[in-house]
C-alpha cells in the first residue's frame, strides 16, 4: 500500500495546530495552557474534583475531544502516540485542582504510567491529593492473571464518562475514585485490525499487513494482537471479538451492559453497524441486555483501518453517571 | 584524552551526545517500527534538542547542574516511555556528581545510581527488552574498570552496552508497547537500548579526542 | 492503491444488515418498516408535520443515522449509491403523516429527485401533501446562477437538524417549509478528496486520484470537482475552499454563521481539527462570527479521503432551530 | 421470425431482455466508473432480476400488462435515477399496447409514449448524454419504419439506438451524476444509452429469432 495522504500543514507541529483547531472547535468551552499542550475547562466550579486524562496525541478525539461537561476538566497531550510529560502534568495539576483533589484517568502504557506518576509524586510534594485510574480493558493485551499488563483501549471513554459525571456531582475524591475504578473493571475490549495508519511525522504506517490478512487484539499503535489471519466475514469477526470479551469477565446472563463501538480510523459506519447487529444476536443469545449503544470515533490510530468493541457491565450508580448527559467536541450526548 | 572534564567540557559533551543521537534519528525510529509504536526517534530528538537549545550558550556551575539540567529537558520534551526513563535516568544520575567534576568514579556511580532509579520508576530488570539491557551491564562494567581512568572507564561501558543490545535481540519483551508482541520481538534490538548505546558511544568518542 | 479492506457479510445485503444494525444501535428509538429500508421513529405525535429524508446509503450516518428526537421521523433508504424507489417513500409517508402533512429534505441528484417526485404525485393522489426541499449546497457543482444544478452534500445536515427541529415545533407544514428552504438557501459548502472511497459491492474504488493529486470539489461519489491539483498544505486548502464558499452566497462581515467541519471517510480528526484552525483565522479576518461548530462524520463516501466545508449564515430563527438538543443514532448534541 | 407477439410471447422477451442485461452487469458498471458512480450495472441488475421475478411463471392479461408489470418492478427495485427514467419508460409506453399485441405500430408509439414521459420526468432533452441519445433516434427510426413489419421496426430502431449511444460519447453532460465532469466526460459512452440500446438489441433478437 501506497503512503497515505494527510491534509497537513508541518507534520512537526500537528499537536499544537490541532489543539488550538479543538480550542476553536469548543465555541469557548475550553483553553488552552499558554505554551503548553493542556487543555483545560474554563469556569471549573472551585471545590470540584478534577478529572484529568491525557497520553499520547493521534488517538482523537481521545484524549483532547473529551474535556467538557460532565467530562474531563483537563487533557494533558503528548506528541503523536507519545506520553506527556511530567512538567505539562503539573500545569493542568495546578490549572484544575481547587482543593478537592486531582484523579487521573489514563490508558495503561509504560510511558504513561512513568510520566503520570511523576507528576503525581511532584504534585504530592506541593500538596495536592492525587489518584490514578489506569485503564486496561484490552483483553488482548495479556492473560486475567496479569491484568494490570493489558493496554488501555477503547474502554477509556466509559471510565472517562463516569468519571467526568460523578466529579461534576460528588466533591469526595475518594467517592470518585471509587466509581470510576468500578467501571474500569467492569470493561473489556477486544479490537481487530485491517490496516495500519500512518504518523504523520514519517508518513509511514505503524505496521505492515498483507493485502488479505487482518490482526485480532491488535493494539491502538499497531501492538501486535492475538491472531493474525485470512480477511473473513463482518460475522465471524463479531463472533471472535465477543467469545474472548464475555469470557473474560465473564459477562454472565442477566447482566445488563453498555455497549461501545469504536472506530479505529477508517473504518466505515456501514460496517460497524453490520458488526453492531451480530453482536446484538450474540448478546441476546447469552442472556445480556443492552442498556445503551454508542458508536462511532473514540479512540482512534490515525487512518487505521478496524474497530473495537466494549461492553461495560452496569449496576445502577454507574447507568446514572453513563447517562448523565455530556458536551465536548469529541463527544456529545443529550 | 581528558581523564576529568569540567562544568563546561561537560557541557560540550552533552552538546555532542545531542548532536549524535539527532543525527540517528530514523535509525531509531525504524527500530521501533518493527517492535513499538514507530515514534523512538522522533522522541528522542524531540529530547536531545531541548537539550542543546537548554545547554548551548550557557555556563554550568557544576557538573552535577548540567548533568541534571540536561535530565530535566529530555523528560519534558521527549515524551513517552522514553522521556520518563531518560530523563529519569540523568536527572537522578546527576547527584553522582554532587562536589565533583565528571571523572571516572563519577562515571561508575552515574550509572548506577541511574540504574537504581530507572528500574525503581518502571518496575523493570534485565531481561525484559528495555535500555535496562544495555544500561546494567555498562553499570556493571564501569564499576569492574574503578581506578582505570575516565576514558578507560567510559570505553568499557559503552562495549558492555553494545553487547547488551547485542543479547537484546533474544529476548522477548515483557513490558513496553513490544510486551504483546511476544516471540514477534525476537531478532530486534531494543530501541532504548540502542538509544542508551548511542549515548555512551559519544560520551566515549568525546573523551577520546 | 490496493482495494480496501472491509468488514462485511454478503455484500450485497449491506444496506439491510446495515439498517438492521441501526435500529439495535438507536436501543428502541427506531423501528423498520417490514421488509423495507425504511426506518421510522416510534411514536410520532399525531398532527405532526412528517419530515422525511432518504437518498442511496453508503454516506452513513446521512439519511439513515439522523430520524431521532428533533431530527427526521423517517429516513428511506436506496441501495448504495442509488436513490430509493418510490414505493419505499410513499410507504414512509404512510407511516409518518397523520394528517399534518410531509416535507421532504434530500440531496439534489437526477435519481432522488425523480424518485421522490414519483412518489410525492402518487401520495398527493392518495390525499397526503408533500412538500419538498431539495438541497443544493456544493458551490463546486456549477455556477451561482445555476444554483438548482448543484448537489446536495453535508451542508444536508443544517437543513435537516433545523427543518426537524422546526417540525417539533409547528404544526404547519408551511412554516416547517420557510425555515427549511431558508436554512437551505442560507448554506454553502465545498469539498476536497485525496482518495477515493470503494462501493462494498463490487470492491472497486469510485475513482482513481494518483498518488500526490487532490481534488478541490469533488462530489460525495467522487463527481469531478473545480480543480486537480497537487497535494497541498492543509492550510492552502482551507483558503482554496473559504474562498469559494465566501464568494457564493457572499458571506459578510457581520454575519453570524453555523460551522460544519464533514469527514468524507477516512481523513483523521486531528486533520480536520488543524483545518478548523485555518478555517477560523479565515472568518475572523473576514469579520464574520461563529455562533457553532459541528465537526464529525456526517455524510460520507464509505472510507474516501477528505473532507467538505459548510458554513450556514444564521438568523434567530436559524439559530434557535440549530440549537435545540437532538438526539439520533448519527448525531447527538445536548 | 414474429410480426406480433402475444402477452405470453412479449412475457419471454421482457425475460430474455432481463437475461441479456443482468449478464452485461460488469459493463455496464465499468461504463459508469468512468464517467458516473460505478452503480449502473449494479443497479441495473436489481432491477431486471425483479422483473424475472415478477414475470417468470405468470400467465399475463395483456401486452399493456406485462410491460407494465416490467416498468413497476424496474421502478421499485433499479433504485437511483435509472429506476425511475426505464420504470417510468416501460409503466407509461405500456399504454401504446392498450388493446393491442406487441406489434409495429405499438412499438413505434410505445417508444414515443415512453420517450414523452421520460423527458417530462427527467426534464432532459437529447444532446444532454442520458439514455435519452438512444431513446429519440430510436423512436424516430421506428416511426420512420412504419409498416415495415416487427422485426424491421425494431432492427432499425436498434440500429439507432446503437448510433446515439456512439453520439454520446460526442456528448459533454449536463445532467446526472456525470454533469459536473464538463470535458472529461467526452470519450466515454452514456451508462444509460448503452442499458437502452442493450434493450432494444434483446427485443430484436427474440423477435428475430
Ligand atoms: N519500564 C521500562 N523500563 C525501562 N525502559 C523502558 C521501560 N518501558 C519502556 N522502556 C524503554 O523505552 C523504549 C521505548 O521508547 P519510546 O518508543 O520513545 O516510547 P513509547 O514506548 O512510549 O513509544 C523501549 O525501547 C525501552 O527501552
Ligand atoms: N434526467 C434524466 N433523463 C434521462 N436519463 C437520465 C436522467 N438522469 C440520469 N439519466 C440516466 O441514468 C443513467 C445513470 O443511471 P444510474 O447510474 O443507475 O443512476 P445514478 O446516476 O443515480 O447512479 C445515466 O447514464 C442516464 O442515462
Ligand atoms: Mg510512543
Ligand atoms: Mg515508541
Ligand atoms: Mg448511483
Ligand atoms: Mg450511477
Amino acid at each position: 500500500m501506497g503512503r497515505p495522504k494527510k491534509i497537513l500543514n508541518n507534520p512537526a507541529n500537528v499537536v499544537t495546530e490541532l489543539l488550538d483547531g479543538l480550542v476553536l472547535a469548543a465555541d469557548g468551552g475550553l483553553v488552552r495552557l499558554d505554551n503548553r499542550s493542556v487543555l483545560v475547562r474554563p469556569n471549573i466550579p472551585k471545590g470540584k474534583v478534577g478529572l484529568i486524562i491525557g497520553g499520547g496525541s493521534g488517538h482523537e478525539p481521545l484524549f483532547s475531544g473529551f474535556v467538557g461537561d460532565n467530562l474531563a476538566d483537563a487533557a494533558v497531550c503528548g506528541e503523536v502516540f507519545a506520553a506527556p510529560s511530567p512538567d505539562q502534568i503539573l500545569d493542568a495539576i495546578a490549572a484544575v485542582d481547587s482543593g478537592a483533589g486531582v484523579l487521573f484517568v489514563y490508558g495503561n502504557y509504560a510511558g504513561d504510567n512513568m510520566n503520570f506518576d511523576i507528576a503525581a509524586e511532584l504534585a504530592e510534594e506541593e500538596g495536592h491529593t492525587v489518584r490514578t485510574v489506569r485503564v486496561w480493558d484490552d483483553v488482548a493485551a495479556a492473560p486475567l492473571d496479569r491484568i494490570t499488563d493489558r493496554r488501555g483501549i477503547a474502554g477509556d471513554f466509559f471510565v472517562i464518562k463516569v468519571a467526568g459525571a460523578a466529579a461534576a456531582t460528588w466533591s469526595d475524591l475518594d467517592e470518585v475514585y471509587r466509581v470510576a475504578c468500578k467501571a474500569r473493571d467492569n470493561t473489556r475490549s477486544m479490537g481487530v485490525a485491517l490496516a495500519a495508519g500512518s504518523i504523520p511525522e514519517t508518513g509511514e504506517r505503524t505496521f505492515e499487513l498483507p493485502d488479505d490478512e487482518i490482526e485480532i487484539g491488535m493494539g491502538a499503535h499497531g501492538e501486535p494482537g492475538v491472531s493474525r489471519q485470512k480477511l473473513t466475514t463482518a460475522d465471524d469477526i463479531a463472533d471472535q471479538l465477543m467469545q474472548l470479551i464475555l469470557a473474560d469477565l465473564p459477562f454472565k446472563a442477566g447482566d445488563e451492559v453498555a455497549l461501545l463501538l469504536n472506530n479505529l480510523g477508517s473504518t466505515t459506519l456501514m460496517e460497524m453497524l453490520i458488526v453492531n447487529r451480530r453482536v446484538r444476536n450474540i448478546l441476546a443469545e447469552a442472556g445480556i441486555t443492552v442498556h445503551r449503544t454508542d458508536i462511532g470515533s473514540f479512540l482512534t490510530c490515525q487512518e487505521m483501518a478496524g474497530m473495537s468493541i466494549s461492553l461495560m457491565r452496569l449496576d445502577d450508580e454507574l447507568k446514572r453517571f453513563l447517562d448523565a448527559p455530556a458536551r465536548s467536541v469529541g463527544y456529545s450526548k443529550a | 584524552m581528558h581523564e576529568t572534564l569540567s562544568p563546561s567540557e561537560t557541557r560540550d559533551m552533552l552538546l555532542a551526545v545531542a548532536e549524535y543521537i539527532v543525527e540517528r534519528t530514523d535509525m531509531l525510529t525504524q527500530i521501533d517500527q518493527a517492535i513499538g509504536d514507530g515514534d523512538h526517534g522522533i522522541g528522542m530528538r524531540r529530547g536531545f534538542l531541548a537539550v542543546s537549545e537548554q545547554l548551548q550558550g550557557s555556563e554550568p556551575a557544576s557538573v552535577e547542574a548540567v548533568v541534571k539540567a540536561a535530565g530535566t529537558a529530555i523528560m519534558a520534551k521527549t515524551g513517552g516511555a522514553a522521556g520518563a526513563i531518560f530523563g529519569t535516568f540523568f536527572r537522578s544520575g546527576s547527584s553522582a556528581f554532587a562536589g565533583r567534576n565528571f571523572d571516572a568514579d563519577g562515571v561508575a556511580a552515574f550509572l548506577r545510581i541511574g540504574l537504581e532509579a530507572v528500574e525503581k520508576r518502571g518496575g523493570s530488570r534485565p531481561g525484559q527488552k528495555t535500555m535496562i539491557d544495555a544500561l546494567a551491564p555498562a553499570a556493571a562494567a564501569a564499576a569492574d574498570a574503578a581506578g582505570g581512568g575516565l576514558s578507560e572507564t567510559l570505553a568499557r561501558a559503552c562495549a558492555a552496552a553494545v553487547a547488551g543490545v547485542e543479547a537484546t535481540k533474544g529476548m522477548i519483551a515483557t513490558t513496553g508497547k513490544a510486551r504483546t508482541l511476544g516471540e514477534r520481538s525476537l531478532g530486534h534490538p531494543d530501541p532504548g537500548a540502542v538509544s542508551f548505546s548511542l549515548i555512551l558511544t559519544a560520551m566515549r568518542d568525546f573523551v577520546a579526542t
